[in-house]
């Protein structure tokens, strides 16, 4: 499989106005992504498997991930005269990463044996525009996969044959995967005698729970 | 329509397809997706003579309290007669939001979780994970650890395939026996898990980077005489039932996956392989010591439940070929790589996803870290949940039990659907 | 000596009827035999549940129940008191009467099936001249009574269950019947005396004529057996209960006593079937060679209905389920022709009894059996080849 | 035809053999009746078995020979947190190096023994009891520290082999300690 750099340029010359950036992996297995705009996510996809020599017949894995808003601190290096002296300073820039929800897929080949090319499209905040392009016409093994992260995270895939919640029931109102999620106090809580879980219980039943 | 019609309404409850001469009556076009028609067999396409207009259909929900649908899982179908005509899968009744447990405590304290992700094959499921982690931080495996691993994930995959051939002829009626042989065996092998891991089903035995402990004494020879003893039993399960004549009809040409709606629905393992592609990660993704082992993979023609039936007794047989390549060639050594922490474990900043060959199909882990104890992201990619997309396309048009017997087919357990 | 034993409950019936007054005697008489014959059926019907269930387990490498009692003999009488102690639970939606009387239209018509069955020599209830027609007339309302339950719990699995059940039984009451009709035309009567009767040990012979020694006979049992089989909805054939696919079918709004009655009524309506097969192929309760009559007749009788029942369990053992169209195909286009094949093969043996050249008993033989062997390889062949099943060869890559 | 001449019916036949040789050996082989009749006879101890934790005690008396120093990794790593340790004080109220409350609650542990593979004192074993049936859901499950200690003679007939070399390990350490005191003493 050809490095991510060159797949970008043929894909961007395949697909004519679609944003793709490489997002860099700095684990070991050096992973790293493509970032595709949702508005040309399915012309990217189609090319990808259809295409002769890329061939990406298999969706392996579609993965929700919550990043929620955040200050980032990263340690910079800067040239700085202090007291008249050029010197290197490490000083730490504060970022703030705006929020946002990120799907990533997961690309093989069967026929061609190579892979993981990996997929990113974002959503442009957490609250409102929550939209992305669902890749399910493309790949059928995205359907379910895409539920689950639309039941879980809350995100809207447009295109896809059957939005619905596929984990949670009907009536479940909150998306459980998301960092800011809090854990209702209601349900049904088997009351175990000890610490924080014996405060909960005494809430709950203020007669049981000996010990 | 002629005027065999009040004789065929009486039997058209069952509204067989083959019952009578070919009825004068139009063939209706069927109205089903045109690859899940049955290619192989002869008969008219049943879906197309059953539409009847009069009399509406019967909703039926099997499940979540069902003998026959492999832990809680609902299917909403609706009946025409005893012909299905829509299905639609339910899930969720053992969802525990697995996930968040792994992003809750450290990376360790997410590896006895996975034993409860697939019950069946606790072994497979902690390799994933460990697998994954360790492309994550990248660490290395010693050499005796990766022969226990590939030994472990074979006698999970014997004890599994046998479980589900069970499972499966138990649904096609054979009430008791299949099951009963295919246990006997299993308990041998779970025997062995219990001495090697301490736990029959929920072992908790892979660390990232190694084992947690050796084997004991005495438990390869212990582990030879029960590899030596299955060939026995998979002879007597293709005498018992491989060439009987009643389930070969209740299962060839049922439920055919052809291959292109295999690959694209993300069907992998032997269902995959029953349609006739050839994809095992174990050959595809050499992960482990798999390329050191000479093993085949079986590959079907019809893509029917007969075949992934017979898939699965081949496949035991080539993992007890590696199962005797890989007792044979342990080396001793340490099991496990003295840079891997148990307890203050810190992988750098970054995600990996690793997967491997888990019997039911790709179980793969996708883990993002943020530099801190647990993980940012803890994702699994279980290979039952997927291979359901499918059930859909195989059952409509078929008869009621038919459905039965390809869910069957498909092996599912609902710890990984739902998760 | 040895009539005496034959006879001892003949005798005994007797000796009882006589204390009774003369007008009350023609109630004693029926009493006692509705009496004895639905003791020693229940006992049967409680002993082979037993036998059922450790059969089974031994099949399945497990020692069945040992628990209650010693090898578990008390296991049925738990499960008497346990279905009598359970809750009848009747749905709110159910139909009352319907729901009610489904159990008694089951058992009811069973038992009045065992009053034409020869038990023993002259122990027959009551030996009606169309004995063979009375039974399959009585037998044939117990599909009635499965669509009463199937309907009156008003549960889409029951009532899936119910169609089932009308579907397979009344398909295979014809092959059931078409398999009697050469003992009863080659025994020329009706009645199941008679036809026990036919199958005497000749004047000069020591062996039995029993109708199985025919090639006719030999035919006509196998295809009686699969459809007693299908009739009392056992092993390959339990549709209409399909536990894993619609739950337990027709029983499933049923528990307690009725469950129980539905399930002495199977039984019951199996041993009946079977004894019927016993009669009319088997020599009911004669036995096969002249020198071993000294052993009473109705132990034959509960010999081969023995036999019959291991087989049952044996096959429950072993075989899945049919599906419900292949159910049909094999009544319609196998048991049915094989058994109009079956009566003009017996037709074309009663024929040549005439043949006396040598070896005339070979060429007979030789004749029935190459008909009957060609019509089934036909038959079989197009029914299964046609659907392309058959093992297959799979390939293998590296 | 394709398949060669093969009569229909065979492979139930061949089935039928089958079951046949199976119920014939139950009664003859051992490998065709494999059930264990539980309450009479037992399957055989394993010596890695697991099923819920027990302190371990050295000696005769569970306060003084207590292994576990409280240091509370066990509470920290343990997954599903159902182990409540709260440290023993004394008079004037510093923390001392014992347990003065150790809860594991059963109905929340998994037997997944990491408590026993974390803990550096060799404290915390896996036991390997499995009667454990008890009426009252809430409190009966809840394990004291009372109903959770075992001496090292039980652990030694439980996990023999481990047993053994925790002791010798044990020993050594007391042996160094009382060696150093002596010697602290003595300069």
């Amino acid at each position: 499989m050809e490095p991510l750099d060159l797949i970008r340029e043929r894909l961007g010359a395949a697909v004519p106005g679609a944003a793709i950036e490489v997002v860099p992996n700095p684990a070991v297995a050096e992973q790293s992504s493509l970032r595709v705009d949702p508005g040309h996510a399915v012309a990217v996809a189609r090319v990808l498997r259809d295409e002769a020599f890329w061939q990406f017949d298999y969706c392996s894995n579609v993965t929700g991930v919550d990043w929620p808003e955040a200050i980032l601190r990263e340690p910079v290096r800067l040239r700085r005269l202090i007291n008249g002296v050029e010197r290197e300073v490490v000083s730490i820039v504060e970022r703030r990463r705006p929020g946002c929800l990120e799907v990533v897929y997961h690309l093989y080949s069967m026929r061609l044996g190579h892979g993981p090319l990996i997929l990113r499209q974002r959503t442009d905040n957490r609250v409102d525009q929550v939209r992305v392009a669902s890749l399910t016409p493309v790949w059928r093994s995205a359907e379910f996969q895409e539920r689950e992260v639309y039941d879980l995270f809350g995100v809207v895939f447009e295109g896809h044959p059957d939005l619905r919640r596929i984990l949670m029931w009907e009536g479940f109102q909150d998306h459980p995967m998301r960092k800011d999620y809090v854990e209702p106090d209601d349900y049904e809580y088997e009351p175990t005698p000890h610490d924080d879980v014996l405060v909960k219980a005494r809430r709950h039943y203020p007669v049981g729970g000996g010990g | 329509m002629n005027g065999g019609l009040d004789e065929r309404a009486l039997i058209g409850a069952l509204s067989t397809g083959d019952l009578m001469p070919e009825s004068a009556g139009a063939a209706i076009e069927e109205q089903r997706p045109p690859d899940a028609s049955p290619s192989g067999s002869a008969t008219r396409s049943p879906a197309a003579e059953s539409v009847r207009g009069e009399g509406e259909f019967l909703e039926v929900s099997l499940g979540p309290h069902h003998p026959s649908t492999h832990g809680v899982f609902r299917v909403d179908v609706v009946l025409d007669g005893e012909r299905v005509v829509r299905l639609k899968p339910v899930f969720g009744y053992l969802h525990r939001n697995h996930e968040k447990l792994g992003e809750r405590g450290s990376y360790l304290a997410a590896m006895p979780y996975t034993d409860r992700l697939d019950y069946f094959c606790s072994l497979t499921n902690n390799w994933a994970y460990a697998l994954a982690v360790e492309k994550l931080a990248g660490l290395e495996v010693p050499e005796r650890a990766e022969y226990i691993r590939v030994i472990a994930a074979e006698l999970t995959r014997v004890q599994n395939h046998a479980c589900l051939i069970g499972f499966l002829l138990q649904e096609a009626g054979a009430m008791g026996t299949p099951i009963m042989y295919a246990f006997r065996e299993r308990e041998k092998v779970l025997d062995l898990f219990e001495s090697l891991t301490g736990a029959r089903m929920m072992c908790n035995y892979f660390r990232f980077g190694g084992c947690r402990c050796d084997l004991p004494p005495g438990w390869i020879e212990q582990c030879r005489r029960v590899v030596a003893e299955l060939p026995r039993f998979l002879d007597e399960f293709e005498n018992l039932l491989a060439t009987n004549e009643i389930l070969m009809a209740r299962t060839q040409g049922v439920g055919v996956l052809s291959a292109a709606l295999a690959v694209n629905a993300g069907v992998t393992g032997p269902n995959l392989r029953a349609s006739g592609v050839n994809y095992d990660l174990r050959k595809a993704d050499r992960y482990g010591i798999y390329d050191r082992f000479k093993f085949r993979v079986p590959l079907g023609a019809h893509g029917d439940v007969y075949d992934r039936y017979m898939i699965r007794v081949l496949e035991m047989r080539e993992s007890v070929a590696i199962l005797d390549q890989a007792l044979a060639g342990i080396p001793e050594g340490p099991i496990l790589n003295p840079r891997s922490r148990l307890r203050s474990f810190r992988p750098r900043a970054g995600e990996a996803y690793g997967r491997l060959e888990a019997p039911k199909g790709e179980l793969g882990f996708y883990l993002i870290s943020d530099g801190s104890g647990s993980p940012y992201r803890y994702r699994i990619r279980p290979p039952s949940f997927i291979n359901l997309t499918v059930l859909e396309d195989l059952c409509v048009g078929r008869l009621l039990q038919d459905a039965i017997v390809i869910l069957g087919g498909i092996d599912i357990v609902m710890g990984e659907v739902d998760r | 000596m040895v009539e005496a034993i034959d006879q001892v409950f003949v005798n005994l019936k007797h000796a009882v009827v006589g204390w009774a007054p003369p007008a009350w005697q023609a109630w004693v008489s029926a009493g006692l035999t509705v009496a004895a014959l639905m003791g020693v059926f229940m006992s049967l019907f409680a002993l082979v549940v037993l036998l059922e269930r450790k059969g089974l387990g031994r099949i399945q490498n497990r020692p069945g129940p040992n628990r209650v009692g010693p090898w578990g003999l008390l296991q049925p009488m738990a499960d008497f008191i346990k279905m009598l102690t359970k809750e009848d639970v009747v749905p709110a939606g159910a139909d009352r009467v319907v729901h009610f009387l489904a159990p008694v239209a089951m058992v009811a018509p069973v038992l009045l099936a065992y009053a034409v069955l020869p038990v023993g020599r002259n122990m027959a209830a009551v030996d009606l001249d169309a004995g063979v027609l009375y039974f399959f007339a009585v037998g044939a309302c117990i599909e009635l009574s499965v669509f009463m339950a199937g309907w009156a719990g008003r549960n889409k699995f029951a009532l899936l269950g119910a169609m089932r059940a009308i579907a397979q039984m009344i398909s295979y009451e014809l092959p059931l019947m078409l398999a009697a009709v050469p003992a009863v035309m080659l025994a020329g009567t009706l009645s199941l005396g008679g036809i026990v009767e036919a199958q005497a040990v000749p004047a000069g012979g020591w062996l039995a004529r029993w109708h199985v020694l025919t090639p006719w006979g030999l035919a006509g049992l196998a295809l009686f057996t699969i459809a007693a089989l299908a009739e009392a909805n056992r092993s390959p054939f339990d549709l209409p209960e399909g536990e894993s696919e619609i739950v337990a079918g027709h029983l499933v709004e049923y528990s307690g006593f009725k469950y129980a009655l539905f399930f002495i009524g199977e039984y019951l309506g199996m041993f009946a079937v079977s004894g019927l097969g016993i009669t009319l192929f088997l020599g009911g309760w004669r036995s096969p060679a002249s020198f071993l009559d000294w052993v009473p007749s109705y132990l034959w009788f509960f010999a081969k209905l023995g036999g019959f029942v291991a087989l049952f369990i044996w096959l429950r053992g072993t075989l899945p389920r049919v599906r419900g169209d292949q159910l049909m195909a094999l009544a319609w286009k196998l048991l049915v022709p094989m058994a109009l094949l079956n009566i003009a093969v017996a037709a074309g043996w009663h024929y040549s009894a005439g043949w006396s050249f040598a070896g005339a008993w070979l060429a007979r033989w030789g004749l029935g059996l190459g008909i009957l062997g060609l019509g089934y390889g036909a038959l079989a062949r197009g029914l299964y080849e046609s659907q392309g099943f058959g093992p297959r060869v799979y390939r293998f890559a590296d | 035809m394709s398949r060669g001449v093969r009569l229909v019916g065979l492979g139930i036949v061949k089935g039928l053999i089958e079951t046949a040789r199976n119920f014939i050996g139950s009664y003859r082989d051992p490998r065709r009746l494999v059930t264990v009749e539980y309450p009479e006879v037992r399957l055989p101890p394993v010596e890695r078995a697991r099923t819920f934790p027990m302190l371990v005690y050295d000696g005769a008396d569970p306060e003084a020979g207590l292994r576990c120093v409280a240091c509370k990794i066990c509470e920290k790593e343990c997954p599903p947190q159902c182990i409540y340790i709260e440290a023993d004080r004394d008079a004037r109220g510093r923390v001392l190096k014992r347990p003065r409350v150790f809860d594991v609650d059963c109905s929340v542990c998994m037997g997944c023994q990491i408590c026993a593979e974390v803990c550096p004192f060799d404290a915390i074993k896996m036991n390997t009891e499995y009667e454990l049936a008890v009426a009252d859901r809430f409190g009966g499950l809840l394990l004291r520290k009372s109903q959770l200690v075992r001496s090292t003679e039980y652990h030694r007939t439980v996990h023999p082999q481990e047993a053994v070399e925790i002791d010798a390990q044990v020993a050594q350490a007391r042996a160094r300690a009382e060696a150093k005191a002596r010697a602290g003493g003595g300069g």
